[in-house]
């Protein structure tokens, strides 16, 4: 395999430059996807039913925790990433451990907030409102998970390996995967949740 | 070989075009009411114009596979290079371009003629006829006369019509095709269809939107008759026709297929039409009690089915 | 519902039961016979764990046919039950369902994973690529498609089809009204295909973007290679909505939610919404690389260059951007006011230019030309006029005030299989007979491939033309039955008279593929068709490695330019090449999802939370895994293309 | 330790946060339907732009012409499906 050396580390082979390019257009279909769940979840918001609507239900403090952890998850992942270029593993790996401490934290969060829901009658089956609101929140939660999942098996690989071309490839792609994760949150903390109490 | 098959497909071509003009003519193509005529009307224009192009590009076709075909060249023949001609292709996009433009000013007009009173009836006020759907028969209720119809429409001629469709389960499309176009009924929403007849006969209606195992049958007939004879109609009904009550409509609402029957008063009274916006809260108390009404409908419809 | 009663087929006929029997015996002839052969290890090493983009596509051609005729079993029967007024052949049940898996299988097993097969063999060997971007997530592609579809296909013998029409509109498709699992089957079953396919569409754009020959700038592609990049960038952003979608109905299945319900604010008219913002870009993937077939053949046998190659691909562009824009023309009678019906009715409208501009640009490319009519070229021959006619009625139906008439008619059928049909089978067919030669080593017979052609034609002409008619006369399509007072008799009969005309054509494909590998000579080189782009210029039967050295190119033609202006497409020496490994990872990751989705549909939890870890588990292990691939090496180079040339040689 | 926290990306984690700050002055105070909405719009969309360009370092290789075609392609597909289908739903009902 020819390793440019005069590259990253992530981009050192023409493999690894494919992955990143593909996994731009992933990206791209998951902004379809999440788009999608946006288009129902605006076509719905209205359509309440018998339950409450979203202004009855949402609390700025958890949406805020959630978002000043996920905004410093994104930080602390593009510095991990700065690291890797720097060719420093232990700096690598500490910022991979603080971003997967606070995506942790994030989800944690996110349960509280669904288990308040449930609790004050919006849980799923209750109306098309809330089924399109926990859809939504839902996929960007278990999107945070499988991502949770995912950094871990990096950070093993990393210690492991050590910060080769592959180990470097896909903790790059990861960081692309986590930061986007954030620009969804943005949207939804916009567009659901402050829209929502405006 | 080829001859042969040249002269199928001429065959062919004559006997549909004997068909479409031929003795019985299609429905859509035989108006009975402003709308339909307009309809009508536009069909016909863009069959001819799209009749134009298939012309001209079989011409153009036939022509050059005439023309160049390998055992009308010499042997040595190289065909040329040849990238493209801005004169042309701005020709093949030109042309185009007119056409649809064209056929969007038509389309456009009609589409606001077709949603609003047929032209001609601007100034009468419009009959209100609700049609609704329920496997597999259509509900026909006339506030105004406090009259309610099975699987039959009764209608005066020379009055525009305001149908507001909707349905009890799946979707259905409410379709008339000699008065004018279709247009869904649905569960949660009221959609308005405007029809007129002009003239008094017998037209076939149907749901045009597949809806289930009994999906085929889901018709009825429409007569169209003088005002005297529609007032007739009204009176005879007030006074042989049975009341509708509410048991009876549950019974009525049941799946199957039912043929022709008819009440004085309307479902309209006990079991009110979704004429309501879901979100905001002013309508709140109106939806709930509906709601419930609805679930009641459903719980029902849904041990219909598992009998079956 | 008891736990057992969900497996029973709940509108059991005669034909389930024979089709069970069929089925049955047909799995274990096939399964006695790999083990008779002693063949389960060749099929396990050398297709099922392979990563060859070529065997991959060959193994998409191998499911669409069988779906083609498994499709065109459903449209006859229909086609039979409605030549007769008031037919008993089949109830309105089992009318329902044939309808359904019929457009389901046509649309998503069938077209789909035809052009996908020209996707994967075609675009590396056009692009003079070693493989795909990403073979083993073109393997894992393959198997996710393969398993959606069988999903799909054990449904009418487990539990009972789908039966609320292709397009699944709730709230009929919902528990109320569809009470078996039917439903289940389609939400999950494409659900599974199309993560598959969005994974294909991901595959391949990167490949085109990046894995180009030295020289080949975008404006030099072949027009397939376009075609193929332009689709698979409608499937990236379409499928997504797809995978949504389908999740949504699940839930409202099987979870009890209200997307789209009658109560609870539910609303049925979100999901036909959102189903067609992804089933009318869908239209275009599948007809945009039949474009480009079109674009490879005619000129090749008109012996000339396409004309207007730049209007060609910006035309694609323009429809890519445009198929997103016109979803809602297939609800214009959903009760949205004139202004958005305008709004749709006009984009649409807008899409007939640069479609009429690629017509026009064939057209052109005959002009002057030295046309010799073959098979393939017959196929296109017809497609011109055939497709015209089928997008020009297109144009009617987007006028929208004209279209409250045309809706859920019979017009509307023969307008979609009037495009479907002499656009995208037509050119899979000339595609097929094209590129068999290069795929196989031997060519179709002509003469019977040209008899297909035109019974094939005569038959579609009797079958679709009087669907017009009477849709114009008021016949609403999935009617399964209809009285004779309606007239409608005489022309559903000619109607199923080309149905059958159409049947007997694929009968003689069939009949021509058997002649052919019995009797079509083998020597007849890598060249058969005097052909002008890459895909021609390395060995039949291609290497594995498809070019021994990496292609120079410097126009849009270059194999052409190399035969006739001594234009040098192989420089250099022979180096080792870099190959991927074969891996089984994707076959049995998609054989859990396959337990999954069964599970799923059966609302076995249990077993759905094991195949669900099971599918984690595997995509684990694939992180984990370290395979760097292999290299071929040089001397093995050397000897195969010997060999290769060899056998050229002997036919040249 | 300085190397480790490039400036570059400690100015962009402080502008999202000025940015989330400002978005969260809708919930705070009143405003009207429209300004409110514009300021969402505005500070989602730019700290969007803030992510892809500063922290994905999506403009930093010879690819980065697809990358933001592919970006912009899937933005504008987005709102067409998400405003097309207000249009049809709710908007034009």
């Amino acid at each position: 395999m020819k390793v440019d050396n005069s590259l990253p580390l992530e981009y050192s082979t023409e493999e690894n430059n494919l992955k990143i390019l593909g996994f731009w257009i992933f990206i791209g279909a998951e902004i379809m996807l999440f788009a999608t769940l946006f288009t129902a979840y605006f076509t719905l918001v209205n359509r309440t039913g018998n339950g409450p609507t979203g202004a009855e239900i949402f609390e700025i403090t958890p949406v805020l925790i959630e978002t000043i952890l996920l905004l410093t998850s994104s930080f602390t992942i593009g510095l991990g990433i700065h690291a890797m270029r720097l060719n420093k593993k232990k700096a690598t790996m500490g910022f991979f451990i603080v971003t997967l401490i606070l995506g942790l934290a994030f989800l944690g969060v996110e349960i509280y907030e669904f288990t308040h829901y449930v609790h004050v009658g919006a849980g799923l089956q209750v109306s098309a409102f809330t089924a399109a609101l926990l859809t939504t929140l839902g996929t960007h939660g278990l999107h945070v998970t499988l991502g949770l999942f995912w950094g871990f098996f990096i950070l093993l690989q990393i210690k492991k390996r050590g910060l080769t071309p592959e180990t470097a490839n896909k903790s790059f792609i990861f960081s692309l995967y986590w930061h986007f994760l954030d620009i969804i949150w943005i949207f939804i903390f916009s567009f659901i949740y402050l829209k929502g109490m405006m | 070989m080829k001859l042969k098959m040249k002269w199928i497909l001429l065959t062919m071509v004559i006997t549909i075009s004997t068909v479409l003009t031929g003795c019985e003519p299609l429905l859509v193509l035989d108006p009975k009411g402003p709308q339909a005529k307009t309809q009508a009307d536009d069909i016909m224009l863009s069959i001819w114009l799209m009749l134009g192009i298939v012309v001209v590009v079989l011409a153009i076709l036939v022509f050059v596979l005439l023309k160049y075909r390998a055992s009308n060249q010499p042997k040595d023949y190289e065909p040329p290079h040849i990238e493209g001609n801005h004169l042309v292709e701005a020709i093949c996009v030109g042309i185009p371009i007119l056409i649809v433009i064209f056929l969007s000013i038509v389309s456009v007009k009609s589409n606001y003629e077709v949603e609003a009173t047929p032209a001609g009836y601007e100034d009468q006020e419009p009959l209100i006829i609700y049609a609704s759907s329920s496997n597999w028969k259509w509900h026909f209720s006339y506030p105004e006369e406090n009259i309610e119809t099975v699987n039959y429409l009764y209608i005066p001629e020379d009055r525009p019509i305001e149908f507001k469709l909707y349905s009890y389960g799946p979707i259905t499309s409410f379709w008339i095709p000699q008065l004018g176009g279709q247009k869904y009924a649905m569960s949660d929403m009221i959609t308005t269809l405007h029809l007129a007849a002009d003239q008094p006969g017998e037209f076939m209606g149907r749901n045009a939107n597949f809806s289930g195992a009994g999906f085929a049958e889901n018709t009825f007939e429409v007569t169209a008759m003088t005002p005297a004879e529609y007032q007739e109609w009204v009176e005879e009904v007030h006074e042989t026709a049975p009341r509708l009550t509410e048991e009876k409509f549950e019974e009525l609402i049941e799946p199957g297929h039912l043929g022709r029957s008819t009440y004085t008063g309307t479902h309209l009274e006990f079991a009110p039409p979704p004429e309501h916006d879901h979100g905001s809260s002013d309508t709140e108390v109106e939806e709930d009690s509906h709601s419930e009404d609805h679930e009641k409908h459903d719980s029902q419809d849904t041990n219909e089915h598992s009998n079956h | 519902m008891d736990f057992f009663d969900r497996f029973a087929v709940p509108h059991p006929s005669f034909l389930i039961y024979a089709s069970m029997v069929g089925i049955g015996l047909t799995m274990l002839a096939i399964v006695v016979g790999i083990t008779y052969f002693k063949k389960w290890g060749y099929l396990w090493r050398e297709w099922i764990t392979t990563v060859d983009h070529k065997r991959i596509g060959i193994m998409y051609l191998l499911s669409a046919l069988l779906m083609l005729f498994r499709g065109g079993v459903d449209g006859i029967m229909m086609r039979y039950q409605l030549s007769m007024p008031e037919n008993t052949f089949l109830d309105s049940q089992h009318y329902n369902e044939v309808f359904t898996t019929h457009g389901v299988v046509m649309i998503l097993f069938m077209a789909m994973p035809f052009i996908i097969f020209f996707f994967n063999y075609l675009v590396p060997l056009q692009i003079g690529a070693r493989d795909v971007a990403f073979p083993r997530l073109n393997a894992l592609s393959f198997w996710l498609f393969f398993m959606g579809m069988g999903l799909f296909n054990i449904s009418f013998i487990v539990g009972g089809s789908p039966d609320a029409g292709w397009t699944s509109y709730f709230p009929l498709a919902g528990n109320e009204f569809s009470t078996s699992v039917g439903t289940n089957y389609y939400m999950i079953a494409i659900q599974i295909a199309g993560i598959g396919t969005l994974m294909t569409g991901i595959n391949f754009i990167t490949t085109i973007l990046k894995m180009r020959a030295p020289g080949m700038t975008l404006m030099k592609m072949p027009m397939f290679t376009w075609s193929a990049f332009i689709a698979n960038v409608i499937i990236v952003f379409a499928f997504p909505v797809l995978t949504v979608l389908l999740a949504m109905g699940t839930m409202d299945r099987l979870f009890g939610t209200n997307f789209f319900t009658t109560d609870n604010g539910g609303m049925d008219m979100l999901w036909a919404n959102l189903f067609w913002v992804w089933g009318h870009p869908e239209v275009y993937i599948l007809i945009l690389p039949a474009f480009g077939l079109y674009s490879e053949i005619i000129p090749t046998f008109a012996r000339r260059n396409l004309y207007g190659y730049t209007s060609m691909v910006a035309s694609m562009v323009i429809i890519s951007l445009l198929s997103f824009f016109v979803w809602a023309h297939h609800f214009f009678t959903m009760g949205q006011g004139p202004l958005a019906n305008s709004i749709f009715s006009i984009s649409t409208m807008a899409i007939a230019v640069p479609t009429g501009v690629k017509i026009f640009n064939w057209l052109f490319t005959l002009w002057k030309g030295k046309i010799e009519f073959t098979t393939p070229m017959l196929y296109s021959v017809l497609f011109i006029p055939l497709f015209t006619l089928g997008g020009v009625t297109g144009v009617m139906l987007a006028m929208s005030a004209a279209d409250y008439q045309y809706h859920n008619t019979m017009f509307l059928v023969a307008h979609f299989h009037n495009v479907i049909i002499p656009g995208v089978v037509y050119a899979m067919l000339a595609g097929l007979t094209f590129y068999w030669p290069k795929i196989f080593g031997f060519m179709l017979n002509e003469r019977l491939g040209k008899w297909t052609a035109w019974t094939l034609s005569i038959g579609f002409v009797l079958a679709f033309i009087p669907m017009y008619i009477t849709g114009l006369d008021g016949q609403a399509r999935r009617m399964y039955t209809y009285s004779e007072s309606t007239g409608f008799s005489l022309l559903n009969m000619v109607s199923f008279v080309g149905a059958a005309i159409m049947a007997i054509a694929f009968v003689l494909l069939v009949y021509n593929i058997y002649y052919s590998i019995r009797y079509s000579p083998r020597n007849i080189g890598s060249d058969p068709w005097d052909a002008r782009s890459l895909e021609w210029a390395t060995h039949t039967p291609v290497p594995e490695y498809n070019f021994a050295i990496t292609p120079q190119v410097a126009s849009t033609q270059a194999f052409w330019d190399s035969k006739k202006n001594g234009h040098e497409l192989f420089k250099g020496d022979i180096e080792k090449i870099h190959m991927p490994n074969n891996s089984g990872l994707p076959f049995i990751m998609s054989c859990i999802f396959f337990v999954f989705g069964f599970a799923m549909i059966f609302s076995i939890w249990p077993l759905a939370i094991i195949t669900l870890i099971g599918i984690l588990a595997c995509m684990t292990y694939r992180s984990f895994e370290k395979d760097h691939g292999r290299y071929i090496s040089v001397e093995e180079i050397k000897e195969t293309e010997k060999r290769l040339r060899g056998a050229k040689n002997e036919g040249r | 330790m300085k190397e480790l926290f490039p400036i570059k990306q400690v100015m962009g984690f402080a502008f999202s946060l000025v940015l989330t700050v400002v978005a969260l002055l809708v919930y705070f105070t009143d405003m009207s339907y429209t300004v409110g909405m514009t300021v969402l719009l505005v500070t989602a969309f730019v700290q969007a732009g803030l992510q892809v360009v500063v922290f994905m370092h999506a403009g930093e290789t010879k690819d980065k012409g697809s990358i933001y075609l592919n970006i912009y392609y899937a933005l504008l597909i987005a709102l067409v499906t998400i405003f097309g289908t207000l249009l049809v739903l709710v908007w034009d009902m």
